[in-house]
């Protein structure tokens, strides 16, 4: 079922595979402490692979014995999960430190992921009474420029580069933000010299940019390195032969007020730490083919990643 | 049930709509006052001010200038709701609460008086019953549910309900057909024997006021009083060519509508039975000015005229011989009716008759004309 | 169309519709307590009409779109930042409504009222509002279909709004999975038709004297 | 308040008003997708309502009709019609023909519905007459009816452009122009000056388009006098 | 401007309006006959059927059963909207349309039948004078901007624009207050003299249908005919109770406003001059059966009655003994005015005199009675 049980509920759905807001917790081992460790709130952008990774995080989590408030997955774009975490309405949250970063210092982000950790942490450090960026996972989900393969034949497209000589003969998806995205519009022209004139702006990554580059109505796709259906459709990535989209590994962001209440606070970090680090990029690619070719449910996917990798007790 | 009854006064009453104007204004200067228990008409071409008076009593309208009285006192010191509550009010409308039911509806004042259900419903049914709506049958039912008629027999009810000392009534039967508005005509009038309210009354069918009202008040344009008194007056003596051409041209026959047979001083009638000699009766016919004989039985029925003319010398009275009867008059017949079926008869003089059926005696053209120059009762 | 999927997910399709309700019940009821207070308002002064139906009709322009999104940095992720939209939205709708639901009152009713001694306030609550009542109930019908259709576009807040709508959002997500995305549209369909048939029939129970038990008018009764 | 002079600013900035995704271009388009929903939906629906009140039947098909209309989610219209369409015509099937079809959606009841009372309640006794002297069906429609039927059936075009010009922002979402371009642009890219400037545009349109009709209404539907 | 006239004839119509029951419709087996440049006033209670009636005749309602024939031909053959436009048709309500100028209303047929603008102009400026509206002042104003009055005019007129042969009205002046009313009734029946339309006009008012009708058809509860025939008659002989309590007590008297001075025989009567000497006269007076001597200057006008008892044995007559005049009578006037001024002087006499002042004669009650006996003019 889906993520949605929360405050907003009239009532709790009984038989609901997920358990709302408070409760029907099942708490397996019983690392008992002095004090009970405080009720984990987290949450999550709107998109559906950082909401199955924030689900993860919430049910290794639980199967170590923590009590979790989904309160959070979800819940839009970061206009909303950003002040969500620093005012506290969540504590938790599975982020891409590189694009998470140019959203609070544009330009910053780069093809290295532990500087962008570093800098990611520096900014944080001081936001919402602090912030930490717990050590991100070998998962990267990147900006991916994609073509049919037909359309990479006739062009004899293989970077993005070869695209710069026949830019005005191809209908261009972006992102909806991209004219003001650094990454995107600004370096495109700087580094390859294009301004593409035909585009659809469309939100990147996402089911109807997919659609418009399956029905042709355009040919060059602004989707995730991790979106299953290039590989289901045989699209060609263009490669970003000037490296100019920035690392975005997925990392948890923990309030530092909620780490300071855990009664111990290495092993919580631990349980997360464990899922980060078995957590790959081909394996989001295989996570989100499961929600959006088998039409499996968040929590159900989460769960069998779990069990696969034996985060489940 | 006869409740109390309030005295109305018309002091100077103004009514001016648009106040910056000069000009004259809805209502000008209105005198006149009705003694409690006498329905008061108030009777004018539409858009005289005639509801606009009505309206000013329970200040549905506040006048301009000048002072209505209700017992004395004036209107405008009395508490507005309570001034209303003790007012029965009938609109031309009727407007009954749609949503309410019948017996709602009659009983609307009542509530607002705080009178528990049961006495209210108690006497919503003793109204509904008083202006013949069977109150099992209508109770429960809907404003819409209702005939015209029936509904403005609601609308009657309903103003009754608290036994207000005043009833205003706008034109209360004007939305029915005829046949049905003389029914409630008659119905109200019986009714009001009884309850002796005080009524001011509107309508604009000069009929219909002669009719209803003890006291008519004649207005034309301008809200100006053009006469008041009782109907026969109005018809007797016209103040003005207004109130003549409105009273009508045949407004001669109209008054005889106000008098019956027993206001008229009846004629004897010479009177013989059949099988009587001839002889006698003849000299006592020649000795009366009327020129008929009226044949009757022992029980005093008339059975026919015989002519003067045509009496036999000598010898028993035949019942044969006798003219066709001309219409039987009773005591209660208008004088107006009578003439009509004398000039309908084509005879000169109307035969009345009691309860019974026997004779009482005559009247002609001449007794009925004199009865208009005495006052009608 | 996914049966299997739809039988599994037929949970999810209660805790939504239940949800979907209550969305839509909180926005009509408070709305409807507003407008009513707006619609007084109007009715009494007359020269307040126009402007509170002018800004009533200005909000309405304003694309839901936007709206949720103003309100998010507003309200966080609290249940307001979908509700106070939905609320603003049922102005327009509920405003007019009660205003002509109270200009429907036949003058001649609210003149026997007057002469019969009913004060302001009784006249207003016992004669005006009964029958204004098909009018208001009219513009809550408009109301509620309208907001269900927006409680749909509240998805966009995250998982934690949309009704119904949170199918049609997971749907798209999916690649257009029509079975989601028709499990969000159908039941909300048949939730707006099913609501109004509510409304509809709540109206007859309010409104008795509309619906004559006896059509026609019984034949005049002999004179006494 | 921030928005405001972040909106002034963004309707200052020359750069918004030129090229492709400039405001004169989003504006036509808007335009053009809610004038052609519009004109389709009147075409449809408005004899429709017009027929079912000139005969005074069927108005349980009107108003079911209505609210099946009124009771389907613009998003889910949008969303269901799109796969169908954009496998048909790439371009217009992905961009512009499912938010055309579901603003007809969107307009069709209230068109429909005060068509339909705008003729019903016209004094019968007034189509009694006109009838009484002779006039055709669609004489007592044209010459009677509709006139009399004016300001109402106006009034449900007003409502239905002013929704329509609202909601076609939705149609963003899906890569469609117009102004909800601004509107979900600007969220993508915490630009509060373009998401209040796209707000200003639209109300300003539909108000624009609802003044109008209110001047068409009154052209159309002379001065009865006093 | 006499156009042609139709005749009318319904045969055995009835109309159930819901065919399913087989109780009596709304109309019952309905016939009678209305020769050409007549009219028939259709009056009933209300809901007896008379508007079903009317409506069948220009098939706004069809007939369950029977034929309804214009000119002898079956309505049902005609063409709906050609038959529709060749009947002027006047409702109630009056139906004006108000988004027309009064202008474009009058026109709205000949605008139907294709008349080019310069021509409807035209007649309805014809028709505007006709019914008495300037034309200048009204061609351009919209319905709301007229009075009740002045707005039944303009409705006759439209009824009137193609000249049809055959005119329904539906209760014409039923929403105008009696006065104004009075005075329509007067100026259609002014303009239907030249007209000479067929006209078949509902009323509920007997008094309009006595006035209006050169036959009346009387109809009762389930569209029945009660009676058919010319005023006079269902005033003379009403068919049955129905009719009798329909016309109303005063039938003799309503019959009497049918007929005028002119239709009675004058009686003559003694007169003199001032200054006459007594004693021949005074045995002309006695020779006469009227008791009374009438007193006439040179130009024959009447100054007063004298008493044939109070005549000087001799000497000149004397002017200033005369009677106060009784109210001085026309040939114009109705029997009923003549009765009720007879009535209202107290007089056994009217004088009637001719447009100059000059006397014609006398009429008394019982020549008013006799001329009952004959059928009215
Ligand atoms: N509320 C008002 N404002 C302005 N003028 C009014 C108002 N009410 C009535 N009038 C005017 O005052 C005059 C008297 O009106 P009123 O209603 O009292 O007449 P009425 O005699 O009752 O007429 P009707 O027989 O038509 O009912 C009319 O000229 C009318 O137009
Ligand atoms: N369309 C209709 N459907 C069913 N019954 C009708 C219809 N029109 C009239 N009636 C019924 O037929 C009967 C005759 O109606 P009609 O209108 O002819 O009466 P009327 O004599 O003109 O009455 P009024 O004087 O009130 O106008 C009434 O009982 C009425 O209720
Ligand atoms: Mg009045
Ligand atoms: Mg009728």
């Amino acid at each position: 079922a889906t993520g949605g049980g929360s405050s907003t509920s009239p009532s709790s759905s009984a038989g609901s595979p997920v358990a709302s807001s408070s409760g029907s917790q099942t708490s397996s081992a019983s690392a008992t402490a002095t004090a009970a460790p405080p009720t984990v709130k987290i949450g999550s952008a709107g998109f559906y692979e950082v909401k199955i990774v924030a689900e993860i995080y919430a049910e290794a989590l639980e199967a170590k014995g923590y009590k979790v408030d989904r309160v959070g997955i979800g819940l839009g774009t970061r206009d909303v999960t950003n002040p969500a975490l620093e005012s506290g309405q969540i504590d938790l949250e599975p982020e891409y430190i590189g694009s998470e970063l140019a959203a609070y210092d544009p330009g910053k982000q780069t093809g290295d992921p532990q500087e962008n950790l570093t800098n990611l942490q520096a900014v944080l450090a001081t936001k919402g009474g602090g912030i930490t960026v717990l050590p991100f996972s070998p998962a990267a989900d990147q900006n991916a420029f994609v073509v049919r393969p037909e359309t990479a034949s006739q062009f004899n497209l293989k970077t993005l580069s070869d695209t710069t000589a026949v830019q005005d003969q191809l209908k261009w998806g972006l992102a909806t933000d991209c004219k003001t995205n650094p990454v995107c519009a600004a370096a495109l022209k700087s580094a390859y010299g294009l301004q593409p004139k035909n585009v659809t702006y469309l939100s990147a990554c996402d089911t109807p940019m997919a659609q418009a580059l399956l029905s042709k109505t355009i040919d060059v796709g602004e989707l995730c390195s991790t979106q299953p259906d290039i590989s289901k459709n045989g699209w060609t990535v263009l490669q970003d032969d000037k490296q100019t989209q920035p690392a975005d590994n997925i990392a948890p962001l923990v309030r530092n007020d909620l780490l300071a209440k855990m009664p111990d606070q290495d092993a919580f970090e631990a349980v997360l730490n464990a899922v980060s680090a078995k957590l790959t990029t081909a394996a989001l690619t295989q996570l989100n083919a499961a929600f959006t070719f088998d039409n499996k449910d968040v929590n159900d996917i989460a769960a069998g990643w779990l069990k696969d990798n034996g985060l489940d007790h | 049930m006869s409740g109390p009854a309030a005295t109305v006064e018309f002091q100077d009453v103004t009514k001016r709509y648009d106040p910056g104007t000069q000009g004259p204004g809805a209502v000008n200067d209105l005198s006149f006052a009705v003694p409690a228990g006498r329905i008061c008409v108030l009777v004018g071409p539409s858009g005289c001010g005639k509801t606009t008076s009505l309206k000013m009593v329970n200040r549905l309208i506040e006048p301009t200038a000048g002072r209505i009285l209700l017992d004395g006192v004036d209107v405008t010191s009395r508490e507005l709701t309570e001034l209303r509550r003790g007012i029965g009010y009938v609109i031309q409308q009727v407007g009954l609460f749609p949503h309410q039911t019948i017996g709602q509806n009659v009983a609307v004042v009542p509530r607002l008086l705080g009178w528990d259900a049961g006495r209210r419903r108690e006497r919503a049914d003793e109204l509904l019953g008083l202006v013949g709506l069977e109150p099992a049958r209508y109770r429960d039912r809907f404003p819409s549910q209702l005939s015209g008629g029936e509904r403005q027999r609601v609308g009657v009810a309903r103003a009754l309900a608290a036994d207000p000392p005043l009833m205003l009534m706008d034109e209360p039967f004007g939305a029915v057909d005829p046949i049905v508005r003389e029914r409630l005509q008659n119905e109200f009038l019986r009714l009001q024997e009884h309850l002796a309210k005080t009524i001011l009354f509107v309508t604009h069918d000069i009929d219909e006021a002669i009719k209803m009202g003890d006291l008519v008040a004649v207005m034309q344009a301008g809200g100006r009083l053009a006469q008041f008194g009782p109907p026969d007056d109005l018809l007797a003596h016209p103040a003005s060519d207004f109130v003549a051409r409105f009273v009508g041209s045949d407004r001669g026959l109209k008054r005889l509508s106000l008098s019956r047979i027993r206001d008229v001083q009846l004629q004897a009638v010479p009177t013989a039975r059949p099988g009587d000699p001839a002889a006698p009766v003849r000299q006592a016919v020649q000795a009366d000015p009327f020129p008929y004989l009226l044949l009757v039985d022992e029980a005093n029925h008339p059975l026919g005229w015989l002519d003067e003319a045509d009496l036999p010398a000598d010898g028993p009275l035949d019942a044969e011989e006798a003219i066709a009867m001309s219409p039987l008059l009773n005591p209660e017949t208008t004088l107006k009716d009578a003439l009509a079926m004398m000039v309908e008869a084509d005879v000169q003089a109307g035969v009345v008759v009691d309860g019974t059926g026997s004779l009482l005696g005559i009247v002609t053209f001449e007794s009925i004309g004199q009865a208009q120059r005495a006052p009608a009762a | 169309m996914d049966w299997g999927w739809i039988l599994d997910h037929l949970d999810d399709l209660a805790f939504r519709t239940a949800q979907h309700l209550y969305l839509t019940a909180i926005a009509l009821a408070i709305g409807l307590a507003i407008s009513f207070a707006l619609a007084l308002l109007a009715v009494r002064r007359r020269s307040l009409y126009p402007p509170i139906a002018g800004l009533a009709s200005i909000v309405f322009t304003i694309p839901s779109l936007a709206l949720f999104a103003a309100f998010v940095s507003i309200t966080g992720i609290s249940v307001w930042t979908a509700e106070i939209p939905l609320i603003l939205y049922t102005f327009v709708m509920y405003v007019r409504n009660i205003v002509a639901g109270f200009d429907s009152v036949p003058p001649e009713v609210r003149e026997a009222a007057d002469g019969m001694g009913y004060g302001r306030l009784a006249r207003l609550w016992r004669i005006e509002l009964p029958l204004a009542v098909p009018l208001i109930i009219a513009g809550i019908r408009v109301a509620a279909v309208s907001t269900i259709g927006l409680v749909t576009i509240t998805g966009i807040l995250g998982d934690r709004f949309g009704g119904l709508g949170f199918f049609i959002f997971e749907g798209i997500a999916r690649g257009y999975f029509a079975t989601e995305m028709l499990l969000g549209a159908v039941p909300s369909i048949v939730l707006a038709l099913l609501v109004d048939r509510a409304l509809v029939l709540l109206q007859r129970r309010l409104t008795p004297w509309a619906h004559p038990a006896r059509p026609g008018s019984a034949p005049e009764p002999a004179a006494a | 308040m921030g928005f405001v002079s972040a909106a002034v600013a963004w309707f200052a900035d020359a750069a918004n008003w030129s090229g492709p995704g400039g405001i004169p271009q989003r504006l036509l388009e808007h335009v053009l997708v809610s004038g052609l929903a519009m004109i389709i939906a009147l075409a449809i629906v408005l004899p429709l309502g017009l027929w079912i009140g000139h005969r005074r039947r069927g108005a349980a098909v009107a108003v079911g009709l209505a609210g099946l209309g009124r009771a389907v989610p613009t998003l889910a219209a949008i969303a269901i019609v799109l796969p169908i369409t954009a496998a048909y015509d790439p371009q217009l099937g992905f961009k512009l023909y499912p938010v055309v079809l579901a603003m007809i959606l969107l307009a069709a009841p209230p068109i429909l519905v005060n068509a339909y009372t705008g003729i019903v309640e016209v004094d019968p006794d007034l189509v009694e007459a006109a009838r009484g002297m002779g006039m055709t069906g669609p004489q007592v429609l044209g010459r009677v009816e509709l006139p009399l039927a004016l300001p109402v059936v106006i009034g449900g075009i007003r409502s239905a452009t002013v929704q329509v010009i609202a909601t076609a922002t939705l149609g963003s979402i899906f890569g469609f122009g117009g102004l909800g371009r601004f509107l979900i642009d600007g969220i993508a890219n915490h630009d509060t000056g373009q998401i209040f400037g796209g707000v200003v545009l639209v109300a300003a349109l539909a108000l624009v388009a609802e003044a109008g009709l209110a001047g068409l209404q009154r052209v159309l539907a002379p001065a009865r006098g006093g």
